[in-house]
């Protein structure tokens, strides 16, 4: 159960968010909606422990993430607006080594049936070079089929994504609802989840 | 804050009139020793400054509180300005003493290399937009520096000691007579009261222009 | 997956990258051999001169070469958003920079260390003095790559920040350049190296401790 | 007081060049850092004006 209570952010000088409070159960999806720069992207890396709140305290299960922060990590999965994909490595080699960062290690074949699913199979020894912006993004979100992650945060997922990838990935969220999982997202387009699950956050800039 | 000047300017005075009035001529330097009133106070203070911007950015790094970072920020330039000194005065005395303007003596190298850390230290706070960034980057930089600082000390003196033995060493100042050491004493006391007063005027000129920066971005989101 | 097997894959991954883009570590490399072979060009070929300064230079052009290689450390994740998953993965991030340093190491630092008694022949240095020449390096140049990885960490994302490195770093290799070129300016005068061999591997020591927990700061400050 | 004569003082035994240089560019240093900050006061005070 993640829980954050009166976050305040300053980005520089100028204030984006303050007194914001909110807390997702196991089975929800936390859509964050905002203008652009309001601050939705500092939301979630903070959420998500990269940068640090100027006041307020997050909560996973209880604790403060700051304390047990390895814990929180390997519980975490966090996709950003990078693919966070590496030029030089093939798209197997990199799928492995960003699951094996995030403390989960796939076997061989679950990678390949991952690499299946987001459609990358013929591309799989090329260097991830080759690959188009849509492409990456689909290989950056493979990870979403290894391994389980009770919490996602993802920031923008569905950016140059086709419609084929979006509706695989709007399964993935609903199945990864279903069994219990937490996920907080932002998009700009209204994500066709089960409705039980969502909730919205606006920030208003 | 005016009233740190006001001490600063008496302690001067009578620190000065320590120095030329009382202090006797060493029979050995003549008048030429006089510049340890400046040298010594001012190699004191850039150390005492360095250490005290450190001890303000652990404080800084450790509450996150914003004002002890630009404390430290407001007292680099003095900390500077007094390393400099250090090293003018040391070669001004150093070119009668031994005919070099430069002496490659352990403390006047290791004063060298402070100098470097705290232009390394402004050249990072002023590569950063965003002032936070700047405030946390730097302020690592000053802990690193200070654990570093006793380390390039030692090895200078070692290294000193490889190469030229300890012959030529300003460390060698003549007999301290307490006459002397008060003075030293004196000077350094002013200095330290100056950058008090040079420091707090500059941090509220800091803190000034981050609200202006900050009002100036606040308006700037009114108007769309 | 247990802490050491992520530390392997992260060790193997980044020495894959560097075995797939060979051309920058050969073009350090080669910075070295070039900057070392142009002081005799500068300075004539007189054997006991080039005796003299040998040690030295060699160090120095090691220190440089160093310096140099220092962009490939954080740059390239910080630019593609891997470095992000780093701070994410649930191995500290103190543990995953000491890692990425040892890699850094091993391709930059290790070629100087095999590379540096070719170069001593030059200065026609007895054999024993390469073998001390050999071992500083040892020692010596997994230090350059900690203390640089801090400096790295530190100027992630500023514009200039190849200068600002050198600027940054320089004072603090000033210890590691006294104590390695001294053990074998040491051997070389027939003096036992032993002492500054010792004074080096306490740095060392005192470096792995430190540098990783500062650079992951640094990098915390970075990724902010 | 052993200074026998003014000149004495400014002579300071053939060493006034260089005693007076350095006390001199310590003052010239401090008064140059404090004329800059009144500048970046006034620069400010003229800023908060617009």
């Amino acid at each position: 159960m993640l829980e954050a209570i009166s976050l305040g952010c300053r980005r520089g000088e100028r204030k984006l968010f303050s007194e914001l409070s909110l807390s997702l159960n196991s089975g929800q999806l936390l859509h964050v909606q905002g203008t652009n720069g309001s601050g939705k992207t500092s939301l979630l890396r903070i959420l998500a422990g990269l940068s640090r709140q100027d006041a307020g305290k997050i909560f996973w299960n209880n604790a403060d993430i700051h304390t047990m922060y390895d814990e929180y990590a390997s519980s975490l999965l966090y996709l950003g607006h990078q693919p966070a994909v590496k030029d030089d490595l093939t798209v197997t080699e990199n799928l492995l080594v960003s699951a094996q960062i995030g403390g989960v290690n796939p076997t061989s074949d679950a990678l390949k049936s991952a690499i299946e699913i987001v459609g990358l199979s013929r591309q799989a020894n090329l260097p991830a070079r080759a690959l188009s912006q849509g492409q990456r993004r689909r290989l950056a979100l493979a990870r979403l089929w290894l391994g389980h992650k009770p919490l996602w945060i993802l920031d923008e997922p569905f950016t140059a994504l086709d419609v084929e990838a979006t509706t695989l990935l709007e399964a993935r969220l609903d199945a990864h609802l279903a069994i219990g999982g937490m996920v907080v997202l932002t998009t700009h387009q209204s994500p066709s989840i089960t409705e039980s699950y969502l909730c919205v956050l606006r920030l208003e800039p | 804050m005016p009233w740190f000047f006001a001490i600063a300017t008496l302690l001067v005075l009578a620190g000065l009139y320590l120095s030329f009035f009382v202090a006797p001529t060493d029979f050995q330097q003549g008048e030429a020793y006089r510049i340890i009133f400046i040298h010594v106070p001012a190699a004191w203070m850039s150390m005492f400054i360095y250490l005290l911007m450190a001890a303000w950015a652990g404080f800084g790094l450790a509450l996150n509180a914003r004002l002890s970072f630009m404390m430290a920020q407001a007292l680099a330039p003095t900390g500077t300005m007094f390393t400099f000194l250090a090293l003018i005065t040391g070669s001004l005395w150093g070119k009668p003493m031994w005919g070099a303007w430069w002496v490659w003596d352990a403390r006047l190298t290791s004063e060298l290399i402070l100098l470097f850390l705290y232009i390394g230290y402004m050249a990072l706070q002023s590569a950063f937009e965003d002032s936070r960034k700047a405030d946390r980057a730097s302020a690592v930089f000053l802990m690193v520096g200070a654990i570093n600082v006793p380390i390039i000390y030692f090895s200078v003196k070692w290294w000193n000691t490889l190469h030229q033995g300890a012959s030529v060493s300003l460390t060698k100042a003549p007999a301290m007579a307490t006459i002397m050491l008060w003075g030293m004493l004196l000077m350094a006391l002013a200095f330290w009261a100056y950058s008090i007063g040079v420091a707090l005027w500059r941090v509220r000129c800091i803190i000034a222009e981050r609200e202006c920066e900050a009002g100036w971005l606040n308006n700037l989101r009114e108007k769309e | 997956m247990n802490t050491l097997a992520i530390l392997r894959c992260l060790l193997w991954r980044d020495i894959q990258l560097v075995l797939r883009r060979r051309s920058d570590v050969v073009a350090t490399l080669f910075f070295f051999m070039v900057a070392v072979s142009l002081f005799p060009l500068g300075v004539g070929a007189e054997p006991a001169l080039l005796q003299a300064i040998g040690p030295g230079v060699l160090w120095v052009a090691a220190l440089l070469s160093a310096l140099l290689s220092l962009g490939r450390l954080f740059a390239a994740d910080f630019a593609d958003g891997t470095l992000e998953q780093l701070l994410l993965s649930p191995v500290g991030l103190s543990l995953a920079v000491a890692v990425k340093i040892l890699a850094h190491w091993l391709v930059s630092g290790l070629p100087l260390v095999l590379l540096a008694p070719l170069l001593g022949l030059q200065f026609n240095l007895p054999a024993d003095v390469l073998w001390v020449l050999a071992l500083s390096l040892l020692l010596g140049t997994p230090l350059l790559s900690l203390i640089g990885a801090i400096g790295a960490a530190l100027t992630l994302g500023v514009r200039g920040a190849g200068v600002l490195v050198a600027v940054l770093v320089l004072p603090l290799y000033i210890p590691v350049l006294i104590f390695g070129a001294g053990a074998v300016a040491a051997s070389a005068s027939g003096m036992n190296p032993e002492g500054a061999l010792s004074l080096l591997a306490a740095l060392l020591v005192v470096g792995l401790v430190f540098a990783p927990y500062a650079a992951a700061s640094a990098l915390r400050v970075a990724l902010e | 007081m052993h200074w026998q004569s003014f000149e004495a003082f400014i002579a300071m035994g053939g060493y006034g060049f260089y005693v007076w240089t350095s006390f001199g560019i310590t003052a010239l240093c401090c008064v140059f850092e404090v004329c800059q900050l009144r500048r970046r006061q006034q620069q400010l005070v003229l800023k908060e004006a617009t």
